[in-house]
């Protein structure tokens, strides 16, 4: 069980290498990367964070997933700073021994992510800039778990 | 004395990302109260709370919750994370 | 979108990477790898499929997961033959606007692989080799689409 | 004259995985039948179709389906890909 909140880019293939690597008690690995979409004029996404609060939140998000999915493991990146269009944002990885509680465990950690953990996104286009609003779609994802 | 942080446009509207201060309220609604009172850039930020979450040594919190032993608050727009 | 049927190994974290090198138009990329798990005793894994059927099998699947959850993109790799514990036997990436569809459809292709591709799981103990029987909860997770 | 594949446990129940079979069977149970009748091999292979898959010329069936036309028959246990 890892959290890495960072500014650097990182690479999801070797992210998915590394994380199962010489484990046999593994049956299955879902991941899930987040990419900075270009919807036609996007120049930079910028997002802020709450150093200290975000590893505590999302480490307390991994623990519940780990207990409620009996994950091998599990693994959340989240990227701050400046990102560029095709730049990945974060990547979440769960292993488990069967693939419904390692999806299950992922799109659970992905909806907290999406509305609990203390990020927020700002969009750079040519007209300025914009703080990304929250959606009732993502705070209503949440009433599923 | 209280550290209070700031984060996305909540940050932009006051331009401060962190100030102490020194406050007698017992809850959070009391110390946004205070707040509002200082100056219009707190007032803006502060216009209408149901937009706004606040975390209370680095826990999401409400507020009606209680300020007691608290160090640190921030105040913030819901999250984006993801 | 592409499938491959294959006994030689593959690298997930390669797939992965290669997958979504490049666009600005994904915003989500969901991957699923199968792993042969040693639940003890297991010596090897063989696997049976019939050529030609597979991949149009796969192939249909893909076809209908892309239209349903406006994919941007999306790979099918499944491995037959011979597999140790640890190795990888099949993966699955989607890529779409958002993460709800990437994962739907990821979950989709899972279910009808596990019960619509024609591959035959053989496990190989020390007490002899026997087919996996196929389960009803797999045929039962079908229903849900 | 038709292609005939079996797999997994119904390849090793008949020792064979292909033949070409001479039939003038109209439906796969038709097909089935002829071949129960031949051997005690295929009448252990056949003796539950329930537990049985039918794909012609590579696409999901039933043993009820016409044979007519159909180059390519298969019979295999439910998959278990993925």
């Amino acid at each position: 069980m890892a959290v890495r909140v960072q500014s650097d880019p990182f690479d999801p293939g070797a992210e998915l290498t590394a994380f199962a690597a010489e484990r046999t008690d593994i049956g299955a690995v879902v991941s899930f990367t987040g990419v900075v979409r270009d919807d036609g004029g996007l120049r930079a996404m910028e997002i802020e964070h709450y150093p200290g609060m975000t590893e505590k939140a999302i480490a307390e998000i991994e623990v519940e997933a780990m207990e409620r999915w009996g994950l091998k493991d599990c693994l959340v990146i989240h990227r701050f700073g400046h990102l560029a269009p095709g730049e990945q944002i974060m990547m979440v990885i769960t292993a488990a021994g069967h693939r419904g509680d390692a999806f299950a465990a992922a799109e659970f950690l992905m909806d907290y992510l999406k509305s609990r953990a203390p990020f927020w996104k700002c969009e750079v286009t040519d007209a300025g800039a914009d703080w990304v609003a929250a959606k009732d779609e993502d705070e209503d994802a949440l009433n599923r778990w | 004395m209280i550290d209070v942080l700031y984060f996305a446009w909540v940050r932009e509207r006051i331009g401060l990302s962190k100030e102490k201060v020194e406050t007698s309220a017992e809850t959070v609604a009391g110390l946004v109260a205070e707040l509002k009172a200082r100056e219009a850039r707190y007032e803006a930020a502060f216009a209408d709370v149901s937009a706004l979450r606040v975390a209370l040594d680095q826990e999401l919190s409400d507020f009606d919750a209680p300020l007691a032993g608290v160090r640190e608050i921030a105040f913030f727009p819901p999250m984006t994370g993801g």
